[in-house]
């Protein structure tokens, strides 16, 4: 699948980090639609905790950007009930450690109000959270659950890795007709800036991207830890290993085709991310891969991810998410099998 | 401190007989309009002893009946403007039937179709939500969707039972009302059950009204078995609602006091966990009777009318019974209106079930 | 693994269907022990709404066994609190669907308590749910989300198909120091009966049980699923195809060991949930397996689950489920390629 | 109906100068337990410069001080018996080192280390919880854990802020206190910011206290910066906590009216959504001055004792910083204590991750 997005070269642009290209999509999509609403706690004049929201209540208003009381099930139930009622609510949940109280909320009723009414009813809602470790935050700030979302008929999964596809994926989920969790890899909000467009384009779901092409193995990841999976491809191409990295991009639906496809190249797979291993969704792309391309197998599909522990402190954090160097280690073992 | 037990209610019009109260006056309401909340009540009735009567024959699913309920649920729900919504639970069919939802949609969800919840475009119900209190918030955003829509001055009805209100989703909602200023009525049908968990289990508050305060409105106890005073508690609470210049904070609680003189549903059995006893002095406050009488005080009421009525009523629900058991669903249906656009996987999963189930049709699924 | 359990022929034993078991099971384990507490909504005059609480609050009285308010995040955040104080709650919560509310005092704390406070402080905690579909039950009543509790660090995950495994899982559960989420198979509550031996035994959490031996191909399920698939073996059996059955029991942690050897033998596997595919813990499984035994696998790990939709009100749950039929299909399609 | 501006408690002892309001009685206790808590209080201050100090040098991580909070958390420590059991969040330090916890376990805590909260057997506090409040439920809990207990007439007290009020499990752990009648003192410091969230958007209530009404028991709002009070009004929900016999119900919610003066954490700017000059008010009805010139006027504090209270509250925050410093964590810990028994899954990530240590050491895993 070809994605018919501008390339950013060719039309007026501004460079970015992360965070800003978030800022940006919901300001491009609140002006192209009056029914796109944002909410949730310190969004308003505090700019939300992460500035992702800076200057939005300003510009449209605290009818369209509010602040709402400390309650994120509330949060989301709300939202659900404007989203039925036509309007295009974006709330924010803080960090990711404080979706679960909204876990009901999304789980059982986000997620199925299409559904249950065959189609009558339908939930457009955008629920933004900043995920994933490294950031030195206290407990419940660095998990990256993405599988629970994913296991939920009814709920959308995407995260961007880069300030383009940061905007280009939210212009998406906001203007899908169902709900979209989209998860903000917080430790590379600032970590670097890259073009990106000023008009509005999308990014669409349900498409991965494939960074690097390479013929000895095919690496997939998304978020934050295509950072670390590209560092250890450019340190294995020192020694002639040839990765082919994929950005998975999007969680629910995953984008078969392209990931399967990879994984035939080279008939080496090694699928790379912070959640802990088990039941996570590198399972999910193993089984997958598996079921369409089992002839092509060479060795075991590899899981490089978080730990069957919960996060640690921020003192020892470092250890538990993959690092470059874990990365390179376990697609070597990949390739050497 | 404790719920005290027995029947107290700030609010009351009608008398336990029926008989309007002395320096009460009954809703300013033409007169056919009391006949057809006597109707709908007994309507509401009769479609109880139906679903039962279809549950048991094994054509429905578990149900939970409306008895002693009638009053609380037609009361309020002839209140709403047309555009008002209702966020409805499980036990409140009487007041989105009142609403323009025919009762084929209440037995078609009972027999296990989404069907159900299609509602028609021109009615404003929400879907039947199951679990305990997480509709609040939804209603909540829906009277913040009326009061952010230019021109749009709906308000917001939500039911939900006595056991709700212990639910955190209960408390985020209201507060965010309060906070808000939305335009809802939180209707909570206290009938001092929640399954086995009597009342005085369920909070150690001693009316459910007062726990308005939380939240900034105000809290209000009517007889829930008093279709009048329901009435015209929820008119005024609608009223307060619309009323965006006011100072008055516009969201209300209100606690109808009644009781579950039945069952939980189908599949319970109270004598398990309560002396049948305890529901007589309810008995007699039955808010179909206390209609009864006050329209045949008034000569508005005779027997024949009431044949009528019954009948009519009959035929309303024989022919939602028909509607209701004609529906055939496809079993694909199952992939569909799970998003807008189906992903692949979802339609390689239709494709294997089709296939499937061409070959071996429904013996290969069903169970016996 | 041998698990060192009393032979029901041999000892006193009583034939009981599977919600008699735990009753029993729960019976054994509070007379054994003072700090066993039930709690939930329902559990005691109305002795739970699947009577398998029956009769112990008047063995036992109102402060060992408590009817609750209407309140899933406190029935669980109030074992916590008795947890981390020294008892031993055994909360439940009454249908599969009503866990959410929950889910973030599950995850967020009684999975952590221990890390969080490097043992200090331990939350010896069993869950009791009810999940599954097959019994025309309302919406949220049917589902089976194992997977979730699976992926949480710090919780153990149990299901069992049979009164002997409820029992005796149940001890387990009950006695271990950590929290463990025991789900029930509803569908099975009282399908069938067998001897249940009346003294106290524990069935270890961690060990899958070898129902079937077989040369073809290796089949993992659990729960309700236990039964279609039984009996999509013998069918097979008819046409020579021998199933290799493992009721895979504890889904947290797996019995690695007993689930590679199984596959081992044949090389060919198939794994049967009710849940939904993606996500699910049929893709640990397959993952886990493909990591172990690669070099042995002669077709792809098939998935025979529920479907990527929400669970369909009652009229079309026997679609949705995996049927012998399906299951059959599947296997022989495993076996065939 | 809404919050009222400015400052209104029920219970307050000293006036904002730190004299003896007129009618008011100062709690019956030694001379010497008057100046420990101001040493207790000065203690808390210090402290808090010291920890953002830590913080600003990248000894640290994020912090929330207790800047005028601490009269409430160290009076109402001063309350409790050591028996007692403090469930604690983040601001509420004072409150737990009062009642034995060592500073060195904050700062490791904050230093990113579980160890923080391997509290000393003898000391009678839960972990900190960091997600808002999820610890009321867990307190409730620890409450009942008291009542059913033989012997244990143990109170559990939780501290949370305004902010938690607005949380379903704020709600559905007091109701249950109320239900289950539990040894529960609720201690809300509120505040009045949630970060950037004013009260007033917290909740439309005029005070928090109300919102006990719909618990079942009393809710009673102290002056939060009047160390005295916050002792008084702590002891008395104490006693009643305890008395299993009264007919009043035990549980009680302790609204502290404060002001969060300083930023919300390290990471905080208030000068985004608040006036600098709104905290001035507040600021004059600083705790810690308000106990200075109480002392001062009895006679019981001169300017010596207080250089010697600074010195002696230096040494013992010197000795936590070096204790919390000298602590060095072992990598391997990740892979300790997630169950009680490693199950062989855990095992082999841990084999894994050894060997990679050993391999390549510890630049194979920190980023820059
Ligand atoms: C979140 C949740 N928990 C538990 C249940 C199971 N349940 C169904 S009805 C009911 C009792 C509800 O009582 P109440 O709110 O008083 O309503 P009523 O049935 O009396 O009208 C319970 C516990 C549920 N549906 N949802
Ligand atoms: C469940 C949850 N949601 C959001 C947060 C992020 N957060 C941390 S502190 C805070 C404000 C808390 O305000 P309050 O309860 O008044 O306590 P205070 O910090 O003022 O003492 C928020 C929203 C959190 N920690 N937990
Ligand atoms: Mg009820
Ligand atoms: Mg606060």
């Amino acid at each position: 699948m070809a994605t018919t997005t501008p390339d950013p070269a060719a039309v007026d642009s501004q460079t970015l980090t992360l965070v800003q290209a978030v800022r940006e999509g919901l300001y491009t999509e609140m002006k192209r639609d009056d029914d796109v609403l944002i909410l949730g706690e310190d969004v308003g004049d505090n700019d939300g905790v992460f500035r992702a929201t800076e200057g939005l209540v300003d510009e449209f208003g605290s009818d369209r950007v509010m602040d709402t009381p400390l309650a994120e099930s509330a949060i989301i139930g709300t939202s659900i009930g404007m989203a039925v009622r036509g309007f295009r609510p974006v709330p924010e949940l803080q960090f990711m450690g404080f979706v679960y109280p909204a876990f009901d909320q999304l789980v059982n009723h986000a997620a199925r109000f299409r559904t249950r009414s065959r189609g009558r009813f339908t939930c457009p809602l955008t629920v933004r959270v900043p995920y994933g470790g490294g950031i030195r935050a206290p407990e419940h700030h660095s998990e990256s659950t993405e599988a629970f979302f994913a296991h939920q008929p009814g709920l959308k999964v995407v995260v961007p890795s880069t300030p383009y596809d940061a905007k280009g994926l939210l212009a998406s989920a906001i203007e899908d007709p169902d709900p979209v969790v989209f998860l903000e890899p917080k430790l590379i909000y600032r970590s670097f800036k890259r073009e990106v467009p000023d008009e509005r384009y999308t990014v669409p779901i349900g498409e991965a991207n494939v960074l690097r092409e390479g013929s000895d193995v095919a690496v997939f990841t998304w978020g934050a830890m295509v950072r670390p999976t590209l560092e250890a491809a450019e340190t294995l191409a020192e020694d002639g290993i040839d990765c082919h990295v994929v950005d998975v991009r999007s969680i629910y639906p995953l984008d078969e085709e392209t990931i399967v496809d990879a994984f035939k190249r080279t008939g080496r797979g090694v699928v790379v991310h912070e959640a802990p291993q088990t039941g996570g969704m590198a399972a999910e792309l193993t089984s997958t891969i598996q079921e369409e391309a089992v002839l092509y197998q060479k060795a075991p599909i590899k899981r490089i991810t978080g730990y069957d522990t919960p996060f640690p402190l921020y003192a020892l954090e470092d250890y538990y998410l993959p690092s470059a160097a874990r990365i390179e280690h376990g697609i070597r073992e990949t390739v050497e099998f | 401190m404790s719920f005290e037990p027995g029947f107290h209610a700030e609010e009351q019009i009608l008398d336990e007989d029926g008989r309007v109260l002395d320096g009460e006056t009954p809703p300013d309401l033409d007169d056919d309009v009391f006949v057809d909340m006597y109707k709908q009540m007994r309507l509401c009735r009769q479609f109880d002893k139906r679903a039962v009567s279809l549950q048991r024959q094994g054509r429905m699913g578990t149900y939970s009946t409306m008895l002693a309920h009638e009053g609380a649920l037609v009361g309020s729900a002839f209140a709403l403007r047309d555009d008002d919504w209702i966020v409805p639970y499980y036990r409140d069919h009487g007041a989105t039937v009142t609403h323009g939802l025919g009762f084929e949609h209440i037995l078609q969800y009972y027999m296990g179709h989404e069907e159900g919840s299609v509602v028609p475009e021109d009615t404003s119900v929400f879907p039947i939500c199951i679990t305990i209190g997480d509709q609040i918030p939804h209603a909540t955003g829906a009277g913040m969707a009326s009061k952010l829509r230019d021109g749009d001055d709906s308000a917001v009805v939500c039911y939900f039972g006595d056991g709700a209100t212990s639910e955190g989703d209960f408390h985020e909602g209201l507060n965010f009302a309060g906070v808000f200023d939305t335009p809802n009525v939180f209707f909570c049908l206290n009938n001092q059950w929640a399954i086995s968990t009597p009342i005085e289990k369920q909070t150690a508050a001693s009316t459910l009204a007062q726990k308005a305060s939380g939240y900034g409105f105000d809290g209000v106890r009517v007889d829930g078995m008093d279709p009048l005073a329901v009435y015209e508690v929820t008119r005024k609470a609608l009223e307060t609602a619309r009323d965006a210049e006011s100072e008055a904070p516009r969201p209300t609680l209100v606690e109808a006091l009644l009781y579950r003189i039945g069952a939980h549903n189908t599949s319970d059995d109270p004598s398990n966990y309560r002396q049948e006893s305890e529901t007589e002095p309810w008995r007699e406050r039955d808010p179909i009777s206390r209609m009864e009488t006050f329209l045949r005080e008034r000569g508005l009421l005779s027997d024949e009318r009431i044949a009528a009525i019954e009948e009519e009523n009959t035929e309303e629900i024989e022919s939602a019974v028909e509607i209701a058991e004609a529906y055939e669903p496809d079993p694909d249906d199952i992939f569909e209106h799970v998003f807008d656009e189906l992903p692949d996987r979802i339609e390689e999963q239709r494709a294997a079930f089709r296939e499937l189930h061409e070959q071996y049709g429904d013996e290969a699924f069903l169970r016996d």
